[in-house]
């Protein structure tokens, strides 16, 4: 046990040295955003006079890397500051964005996990059979296709020709919780579809893998069903594999839908970080890439727990 | 992305007394009916209702302070929360709306406005001089962010006379002023203590703020105090940022949404034959131009100037850029909408040869010319770029097409670079257009332009009170921007937007901005 | 060549589904000034001319031919897909390489540099990049290949970790051969199989981040045709039930299902399962 | 076979056909094999790599792996023709009537479930006994495969057991059913030869007490001679010869059987150790860590010229180690090396390009140690380029050479891919590369085990000729002690990361020895059939001594 301690702490150490270059990499690299900041946001109505009270008023005078450890001093108090661009709360700001985004990926996540897991596990059971072709030739294509082409798709047919769903998911905090549910699905089916296939792959791929290990045969030759054999003796140790690349697509579920949000009109974090990054909303900007970088390690963290926790080696120790 | 284009920032009403031009060409609404309502008082507007409007503007750095008001989306929310001292109308004349009326000294210099009485703010306080100084007063002084601080500079004092009076006094005189305080952004919010509080939003308006969530959604409730009786129908009106123009036509189709700004130029004509879709257009200042520094070779050789402004097929831009949408401009920024347009001035047209004459009259033969554009200029700004080099090889002049990063746009490119593409939202008098843009050291003279009788002429022309020696005095400075000046202007756009039929629109819209000035919630109803 | 038939006769009719559809792409993509009636961005007739003789595909809102910007976007597109995946591919593997052929701190400080660079979203950090530094082509190419560079990297660390294990390249290393020696002549030749079966897979992903990012208008820049913008620009046609702007969608979901199909055979025939 | 009875018969092979996959085609592997096995006996399958003999035994039970397929033959299990049953039907047998042990105990146990639950699940599925019955029955079971703590050790996850018990508990789990029949495949190859021993009486005594019948898998003859009442010797798919054991080891009657139980008689005459001379290579009180894991704890080992010394030890004792840290792979924490008399820098990455060539390493693995994307001309071509700067036609010339010297026809191999060679031709291609650099010290780190025992003697023979021919010293690294035998001057044992015993090899085999060398040489199994029964009980008798003589794997 002490062994998993030590690894796992080695994992958050690790993560939190990631998260740490990552914040100087994100400062930095904003630092080098072209543009005069003021006058990027006051826009073409700027006249210089705005221009210097703005940046008088953002204490923009003050070196970088002052403004850097300050920066990092306030982020570890939970304290992100304020939106330059219209001076409210960014913790209030992301929170109902990433609030959003977050109950977007949980949905598509409810949809696709145990779709994929289900679809792998059957291909696998059932491998070169014709479901399996099937399958696998309808996965390997939507995976191929870009997003917007997925969403377009799905708004054509679901929206626009039979308008069973609506085209845009347009929610808010008062939206109800089923109506929310009904106004995402479109996006999270087009998630779904993105993803499904990756992870479905993955999980046919690591049972497979280890159909050629002996103890798959041994099990086979102590007269097992094919069935006990693929989920009891099988499943239990693909699953590292499997739990990571169910990670690495919940991850991308948070990280990486700015497409789905603009084709669907969502008020996620990715449009906000979209926004913010040609409005030169500084702050915004290196917030919401902390919290994505932040979501990004902290998955990968606990995959890598994960990992350790279902491995029995290092479980139950010699 | 595309979103990001920038709306020039003060801008208010119209010019009187040219209603029959200025106003409205609402095209989705067939003749019928609408010459069927014309003239009868009671325009069946019809009360209630939820109203969904898909805005294409709108960012999350967006705010209810009027200091940061920049987009479609801000100057929508302004006219639904707040009222202004004077509104402009279909005709596009600035009529009184917090004020009762006002009046000029014959210099122009002084301007007095008297108040509407037992007007009551959101918060139930009432309407009072010391507001309105306090609004105004937030615009101005030392360290304002607003735009609207050099449309006031011109301001040396404002004083209350009584609660009801507010008497303003200008630096010179300024036959325009009323447009100029009716700006949007100078919003009358209630004061405490001499001062508003920006970020608050509660104003006069039809609406009452219910929540706001900036570059997603804005919400309000019908304000049953509304001074204007006749305005304000709807019970609660709902704008939602769409930013994808796929996205919000969608939505209007599919019914997700009731209107919609911005449509669909390239597909307008498929929106329209859509079985319970209007499609309503209006004629504004907006103009797409192409400024050159005259301080900087080669661009200050007016012979140049000219051969690129021969080299130019404006029809062919209207035609595939606006598609249609849009008049051809004749290099100066004065809309046919506007007041003192001079109908008379010769229409600039597609002459190679001229081009051709004048390129060489200016020693550049064989110059390569580079032409800045992002589609951050305006909307199809690169390929107008790219038409504008097919039409000028035509005549020999050698343009390259230099595409810059739409993001920066506006402070690396416009008025950096020596020629690019620009966008204008107009102005609603030739004074403050020229003014902001064409006078010399003015802070947005994009061509750094300079011409003393052009100057003179502005100072004499703001001035006078004379609408016929006004006249006179801004069809010589059209001309003379169009001859000297060191712009190519070779449109005005239309607006065009959308709503479902069960949207009745106003009769005859307001083409200062788009959906009917901006002021559809309290000028639309259900139908 | 009887090699090359006997494998092509054992191919899985999807395997050479996708192999006929790369191997279209890339005639037209090469041949495209050949095979275009006009030029790419060349103004040909009125806008939107429907289809029909002179256009058979019609043209587009400035009036150029729909089909030549069509194969010119596949020129493009494929073109700087596979340029970026190239560059791609040499940093990765040669960082890759280097971290598990030396090991030690360099290998720690280029998985952590690596590491870190994953860290950032992908697209997030495009965006970010692109707006920095400003939308070109170049601009872009460098870009992606250096965020898909981590990904190669990790494979090819991995892979290399595989093979310096070998009692061959131990053999090598006691011989006194240099690093360079060790990485193109032990290690390489035995890690190309892997390296070429994702560069099929990662080919797909840069092909789709470019549509991507073209489709939020930070990708390839107009007059270039392209086929990510070329949906954006039509996208309100799909309102109205018209499948123009699908017919580049299309286009790129074509060649990554192909080559994904060629893909997964090249990984089935690779990894010896049996059928 | 004459003593049963036709009606005793439990499996019939008839005319058995079995193809295997390479590539994109079916070869045919095994040709037409019969097979006769009566109840509670224990048949013998030996042969080489390729002889089919584990194909034939999973065959058996009617199964095939992947990439294999019976094609002909019928194969009769108490009447049932498993050759044409399906599926079902034949998963109700196996675990259930016919049991399977594994090679690698530590492989073929799930490492996700507790043994008990291994052993339980197919008595469970197969409906034939209860959950806790049937680990009543395990506990008992572990304790006659006299299994530590047997109440305990079904608790514990397979890592958390050694090999030997793992192998046992394995055998169990096979017995769970009690079945009619249990196939082991090669059960002890993967273990160590002292803890064979404790398996093998293990395994033995087990099927003797249910009385089960067993088909026993191996190469080792003298395993097989202490299991199986009778022998088939399998060749490449075919039956060789077939007897009852002690018949067979007296008197084989076919060339190959014979081969096969002379395989250990190979003797190479003792060079004498050269008076005077100093050693060509001293390892002077070495220690060495993987870590902070220490590994080798002050070891010495002189290595004369034209001699060759053999490092004997069992998985662990760190003899590889040694190896490493000779070539500087895993530079030593402290002690010396010398070579020649000069001392030599730790890390091979300090030591010169003659330093490196002059002490040359032959790997275990053939198949790991060759490039497989390389031909032979360069494989064996670069060191000589590489060292003596060699190009064009004299490179050429020289690798042909090399390949004549290691018995491989030049013009046939010098263009072949590594890929292109069978595992004995691959170690002489590895025998070459290191002759290539012309060294004075070859390190051959357990260069035969791998390899078959036929083609293992040829490359001793080889080795042998070249040591007489070039002068070459070997340091020979086995845990095989018939190869000591065969090949070395001189013998260092080593046991957990100390030198235990060393000398002359002629002193070796004599006894008085340390208890450790002890147990190890008289844990090498022999031909004598009565050889295991002799061993158990001579240790049983110094046991009531006092004398213990246990693995360390125990």
């Amino acid at each position: 046990m002490a062994q998993i301690m030590k690894m796992v702490a080695q994992r958050f150490a690790l993560g939190f040295l990631t998260l740490f270059v990552v914040s100087l990499i994100i400062f930095l690299g904003i630092e080098l955003l072209p543009g005069d900041i003021a006058e990027e946001i006051l826009g073409q109505g700027a006249t210089p006079e705005t221009v210097a009270a703005f940046r008088r008023e953002l204490g923009l005078d003050v070196p970088a890397h002052i403004r850097y450890v300050e920066w990092l001093w306030n982020m570890l108090q939970g304290d992100m500051g304020r939106s330059l661009a219209n001076k409210r709360e960014i913790s209030e700001l992301i929170g109902l964005r990433f609030g959003n985004t977050l109950f977007l990926a949980v949905t598509a996540a409810a949809i696709s996990v145990p779709l994929a897991l289900t679809l792998g596990v059957l291909a696998a059971l059932y491998r070169y059979s014709f479901y399996d072709r099937a399958v696998n030739v309808v996965t390997l294509s939507s995976i191929s296709f870009p997003e917007f082409f997925v969403a377009y798709i799905l708004i054509f047919f679901l929206a626009v020709t039979y308008p069973v769903f609506p085209s845009i998911a347009n929610i808010s905090d008062a939206t109800p919780f089923w109506d929310k549910v009904y106004k995402v699905l479109l996006p999270a089916l087009t998630l779904t579809l993105v993803v499904v296939a990756h992870m479905m792959r993955m999980t046919r791929a690591a049972i497979i893998n280890l159909l050629a290990s002996p103890y798959i045969e041994m099990a086979n030759l102590k007269g097992l069903s094919r069935a006990r054999i693929i989920v009891k003796h099988a499943l239990p140790n693909a699953l590292a594999p499997i739990i990571n690349v169910v990670v690495i697509n919940l991850a991308y579920l948070i990280v990486g839908v700015v497409v789905v949000e603009v084709v669907f009109v969502y008020p996620g974090l990715g449009q906000l970080m979209v926004d913010s990054v040609s409005k030169r909303d500084l702050p915004v900007v290196q917030a919401s890439a902390m919290i994505f970088a932040g979501t990004y390690v902290l998955l990968n963290l606990l995959a890598d727990i994960l990992s350790i926790l279902t491995n029995p080696r290092l479980l139950h120790p010699r | 992305m595309t979103s990001n284009k920038k709306l020039t920032a003060p801008l208010s009403g119209d010019v009187s007394r040219r209603g029959f031009l200025g106003g409205t060409a609402a095209l989705g609404i067939t003749a019928a009916s609408t010459s069927a309502l014309m003239g009868r008082k009671a325009y069946a507007a019809k009360k209630g209702g939820h109203l969904r409007a898909g805005i294409g503007h709108g960012s999350t750095t967006d705010s209810l302070d009027p200091a940061t008001w920049e987009n479609g989306f801000s100057l929508s929310m302004d006219y639904t929360l707040f009222n202004h001292l004077g509104e402009v109308d279909h005709t596009g004349g600035v009529k009184p709306e917090l004020a009762e009326s006002w009046e000029a000294s014959p210099d122009a210099k002084t301007w007095s406005f008297k108040l509407r009485k037992g007007v009551e703010f959101h918060n139930g306080k009432s309407l009072e001089a010391e507001d309105v100084i306090a609004s105004i007063q937030y615009h101005m002084g030392e360290d304002t962010k607003s735009p609207a601080k050099s449309l006031l500079k011109q301001v040396t004092s404002i004083k209350a006379d009584g609660k009801h009076e507010v008497v303003i006094e200008l630096e010179s005189g300024n036959a325009d002023f009323p447009y100029v305080i009716s700006d949007y952004h100078i919003a009358i919010k209630p004061s405490k203590d001499g001062k508003i509080d920006p970020t608050e939003g509660i104003g006069t308006g039809g609406y009452v703020l219910e929540n706001y969530e900036p570059g997603v959604r804005f919400m309000a409730n019908k304000n049953k105090n509304y001074f204007k009786s006749d305005r304000g129908h709807f019970d609660q009106v709902e704008m939602i940022t769409i930013i994808d123009l796929a996205a919000r036509q969608n939505a209007l189709t599919t019914g997700e949404i009731d209107m919609m700004d911005r449509a669909d130029l390239k597909t307008v004509h498929l929106l329209k034959r859509k079985p319970g879709i209007n499609v309503m257009e209006t004629v504004g200042y907006k103009h797409y131009t192409f400024p050159m520094r005259t301080d900087t070779a080669p661009f200050d050789n007016n012979e140049l100037r000219l051969a690129l402004k021969y080299a130019l097929d404006r029809d062919e831009l209207v035609k595939k850029i606006l598609r249609g949408h849009g008049v051809v401009g004749n290099d100066h920024p004065i809309s046919p909408t506007n007041q003192y347009h001079a109908d008379g001035l010769a229409q600039r047209s597609y002459d190679p040869d001229k081009a051709k004459f004048h390129f060489k009259k200016a020693g550049m033969d064989g110059t390569v010319i580079q032409l800045s554009a992002a589609d951050a200029a305006f909307p199809g700004a690169v390929d107008a770029a790219v038409l504008y080099k097919e039409h000028a090889a035509k005549a020999g002049i050698n343009i390259e097409v230099v595409r810059e990063p739409n993001d920066g746009y506006w402070s690396n490119v416009w008025m950096k670079k020596g020629w690019g593409a620009c966008y204008w939202g107009g102005r609603p008098t030739e004074d403050w257009m020229f003014t902001t843009a064409y006078a010399a050291g003015a802070d947005w003279n994009d061509t750094f332009w300079k011409h003393d009788r052009f100057n003179e002429l502005l100072l004499a022309a703001r001035a006078e009170l004379d609408s016929d020696k006004r006249r006179t005095m801004y069809y010589e400075m059209q001309e003379i921007v169009s001859n000297e000046g060191g712009v190519v202007v070779p449109m005005f756009a239309n607006y065009v937007f959308a709503a479902s039929d069960k949207i009745l629109p106003s009769e005859q819209m307001a083409g200062n901005w788009e959906l009917d000035g901006a002021k559809f919630a309290e000028r639309w109803s259900f139908a | 060549m009887d090699a090359t038939l006997r494998l092509l006769r054992s191919a899985p009719p999807t395997a050479l589904f996708g192999l006929f559809i790369i191997f279209a792409y890339s005639f037209i993509a090469i041949f495209a000034p050949v095979l275009t009636p006009y030029g790419e961005t060349e103004i040909v007739g009125a806008e939107f001319e429907p289809w029909g003789e002179g256009f058979v595909l019609g043209t587009d809102s400035l009036g150029r031919d729909m089909l030549t910007r069509l194969i010119y976007g596949a020129r493009n597109t494929i073109g700087i897909a596979f340029l970026t995946t190239a560059l791609a591919f040499l940093l990765g593997s040669v960082t890759g390489f280097l971290a598990a052929t030396i090991s030690g701190w360099v290998d720690q400080l280029l998985s952590r540099i690596v590491d870190v660079l994953m860290a950032i979203p992908a697209l997030i950090f495009g965006l970010l990049v692109l707006t920095i530094v400003g939308t070109s082509i170049t601009n872009m190419v460098l870009v992606i290949a250096v965020l898909e560079s981590t990904r190669v990297f990790r494979l090819a660390r991995a892979v290399a970790m595989g093979i310096v294990v070998m009692d061959y390249v131990e053999a090598a290393r006691l011989r006194g051969e240099g690093l360079w020696w060790i990485m193109t002549r032990e290690v390489l030749p035995n890690a190309l199989p892997p390296l070429v079966a994702e560069f099929g897979l990662r080919f797909c992903f840069v092909f789709l981040f470019i549509s991507a990012l073209s489709f939020l208008g930070l990708g390839i820049q107009p007059p270039t045709a392209d086929w990510g913008s070329m949906v954006r620009d039509n996208a309100t046609l799909i309102t109205f039930g018209d499948i123009t702007p699908l017919m580049p969608a299309a286009a790129i979901a074509l060649l990554t299902v192909a080559v994904n199909f060629v893909v997964d055979w090249f990984l089935h025939k690779a990894s010896g399962l049996k059928e | 076979m004459s003593e049963h009875n036709d009606k005793d018969i439990l499996v019939r092979i008839r005319g058995l056909r079995i193809e295997g996959q390479s590539g994109d085609h079916w070869t045919e592997i095994v040709h037409g094999v019969d097979l006769d096995l009566h109840k509670g006996e224990v048949l013998g399958l030996i042969g080489e790599s390729g002889a089919g003999k584990s194909t034939i035994g999973l065959a058996a039970m009617g199964f095939a792996r992947d990439g294999c397929r019976i094609t002909g033959g019928e194969i009769l299990f108490d009447g049932t023709d498993l050759a044409k049953a399906g599926e079902d039907e034949k998963r109700k047998i196996w675990g259930a009537r016919i049991a399977y042990v594994a090679q690698s105990a530590a492989a073929a146990f799930n490492p996700a479930h507790r043994l008990i639950d291994q052993f339980t699940e197919a008595p469970v599925q197969h409906g034939l006994s209860s959950r806790a019955q049937s680990e009543e029955e395990a506990k008992a079971l572990f304790a006659r495969l006299q299994l530590p703590d047997p109440d305990g050790i079904g608790l514990r996850y397979p890592h958390q057991v050694s090999g030997g018990q793992l192998q046992r508990a394995m055998t169990a789990m096979a017995m769970s059913c009690k079945p009619d029949l249990i196939i082991f495949d090669e059960p002890t190859t993967a273990l160590d030869v002292t803890t064979q021993i404790e398996v093998l009486a293990a395994i033995r005594d087990a099927v003797e007490a249910f009385d089960t019948a067993a088909i026993y898998i191996t190469h080792d003859l003298a395993v097989v001679a202490q299991m199986a009442d009778r022998i088939m010797v399998l060749r490449h798919g075919n039956l060789v010869e077939e007897g009852e054991t002690r018949a067979m080891l007296a008197a084989p009657k076919e060339d190959y059987t014979r081969d096969l139980l002379s395989v250990r008689s190979f003797r190479r005459p003792e060079h004498p150790i050269p008076a005077g001379e100093a050693p060509l290579l001293k390892v002077d009180n070495v220690t060495a860590a993987y870590g902070d894991v220490p590994v080798l704890h002050g070891v010495s080992v002189d290595i004369h010229r034209k001699r060759t010394v053999a490092i004997v030890g069992e998985s662990g004792s760190g003899k590889s180690t040694l190896a490493r840290v000779i070539t500087g792979l895993l530079p030593a924490k402290s002690g010396a090396v010398s070579y020649d008399g000069e001392e030599m820098p730790l890390s091979y990455k300090q030591r010169g390009k003659d330093q490196l060539r002059r002490m040359q390493m032959i790997y275990q693995m053939p198949d790991t140690a060759l490039n497989p994307r390389q031909r032979i001309r360069d494989v064996i071509g670069r060191p000589v380029s590489f060292y003596l700067g060699l190009t064009g036609k004299q490179l050429e010339d020289r690798v042909r050479e090399l390949l004549t010297m290691i018995e491989l026809d030049p013009d046939d191999y010098i263009d072949r891919l590594t890929t292109e060679l069978s595992g004995g031709q691959k170690q002489r291609i590895c025998i070459a590369r290191a002759l290539a650099a012309e060294p004075q010290l070859i390190i051959c780190d357990e260069v035969t085990s791998a390899l078959d025992q036929l083609v293992a003697e040829d490359i001793l023979k080889l080795l042998q000729r070249l040591q007489d021919d070039l002068g070459l010293s070997y340091m020979f690294i086995t845990h095989d002690l018939a190869t000591v035998r065969a090949i070395a001057d001189e013998v260092v044992v080593m046991y957990q990361g100390k030198v235990v015993e060393h000398g002359p090899k002629t002193e070796m085999f004599k006894p008085p020895h340390h208890d450790y060398t002890d147990l190890l040489l008289s844990s090498v199994p022999e031909m004598d059939p009565d050889w295991l029964d002799k061993l158990l009980a001579d240790r049983a008798e110094q046991a009531k001594q006092g004398r213990v003589l246990k693995a360390a794997d125990h």
